[in-house]
């Protein structure tokens, strides 16, 4: 169980076989993987430069880890953010779940990754060729986090 | 008080944090916000469309009825757009 | 887009990676790996040997892949499947997805581990202190299975 | 008529693939497991209960009442347990 904000890239594969090997009763892993694109909407971006809130970051996404360990069964769970200026292809965030069955590692992976989306503070600067944009939040990542809200 | 601006309503301001004492004449976030807001056209413009701002005291999300004291640490920022 | 059978271990975080990398337009790529529990129902487990169906794995697991790249916008998706003789820890399967978006990727990850558990010819026989077992089918894999029947 | 056995229909049978020529008499997959009860006690046992059986003609996944050929591979199992 573990929350990371960091301006360091991670390794997905040592965390999912670090997390799997933990536990002789892990039968399920899941992993999001959320990586710059360079397209948005319509304009080509540069990099981009993820700005968020120390402290406040931290607490946010240990959080929600919290409430997933509350509403699935999970062996392990991790959250790794990044933080600072970050190129096309380059990793953002990582979640890893894991728990004897596939479904609980999948819900509360979605979970996480839905909610920090909505709930972590951070935000997203663009450098596209007509200069720097804030990007605004997305509706749909309401929507997504909203779901969770309802029982079931 | 201590006060923490981010992303846009940061570069409106021209200021990331400041410590204003004695504490503002609010009792919660929407009158802190008011009293900002006569403070001088950056403050004016980062507060101008008040549906876009969020707000959280003592780094917990909370809606701008929310209580305020003088020790607090209170941060306006927009929505958040991390993942 | 590949579908592998083979004795070997695989390293999910190069096949992560090597998705990620493809595309400048991936923003999602998400893992689940299986691994053998130590634990099924009440017996401890020595290990397990996975019997396949030369041929006609290769085909259900192709078509599988098919079927979630026609329901889903992936720009890439991965399944491996071991066979032979496997002992508690060690991986079992991978599928991978990458979309632009995390919704196709979940969605399409979760489908085609709940499609293969229920078509693809792999049969596991347990060794526990008891000898050897044939697993038998779960009715919660069916039902997981045919969640994906229905539309929507 | 190649055909194959799988996990513990394979056990029961005591081997894992036979051709039969020329091919049995049967029409469907129903009408094969039928002339395989016959030929033995080990297929006997194999087939007690065929709602534990699944088959697969030519490696595609059918039900009993799929027509079969002289040519086919015809394969029998339990229900899967992979991933």
């Amino acid at each position: 169980m573990a929350v990371r904000v960091q301006r360091e890239d991670f390794d997905p594969g040592h965390e999912i076989a670090r997390m799997g090997a933990a536990d002789r009763g892990i039968g399920a892993v899941v992993s999001f993987t959320g990586l710059v694109r360079d397209l948005a909407g319509e304009a080509a971006i540069g990099a981009m430069t993820l700005e968020h809130y120390p402290g406040m970051t931290e607490k946010e996404l240990a959080r929600v880890e919290a409430e997933a360990r509350a509403r699935w069964r999970l062996a392990d769970c991790l959250i790794v953010h990044r933080h600072g200026r970050l190129e096309p292809g380059e990793r953002i965030v990582l979640v890893v779940t894991a728990s004897a069955h596939r479904d609980d590692a999948f819900e509360a992976c979605r979970f996480l990754i839905d909610w920090l989306k909505t709930r972590a503070p951070f935000w997203k600067q663009e450098e596209t060729g007509q200069g720097e944009r804030w990007v605004a939040a997305r509706e749909s990542d309401d929507r997504a986090a909203e779901r969770w809200l309802k029982p079931g | 008080m201590k006060l923490l601006y981010f992303a846009w309503l940061r570069q409106r301001i021209g200021k990331g944090e400041e410590d204003i004492a004695p504490a503002p004449p609010a009792q919660n976030v929407a009158e802190l916000i008011d009293w900002l807001k006569a403070r001088g056209p950056g403050y004016a413009a980062a507060f101008a469309d008040p549906k876009l701002v969020r707000a959280a005291v003592n780094q917990v999300h909370v809606k701008f009825d929310a209580p305020i004291a003088a020790g607090d640490e209170v941060a306006f920022f927009p929505p958040v757009t991390g993942g």
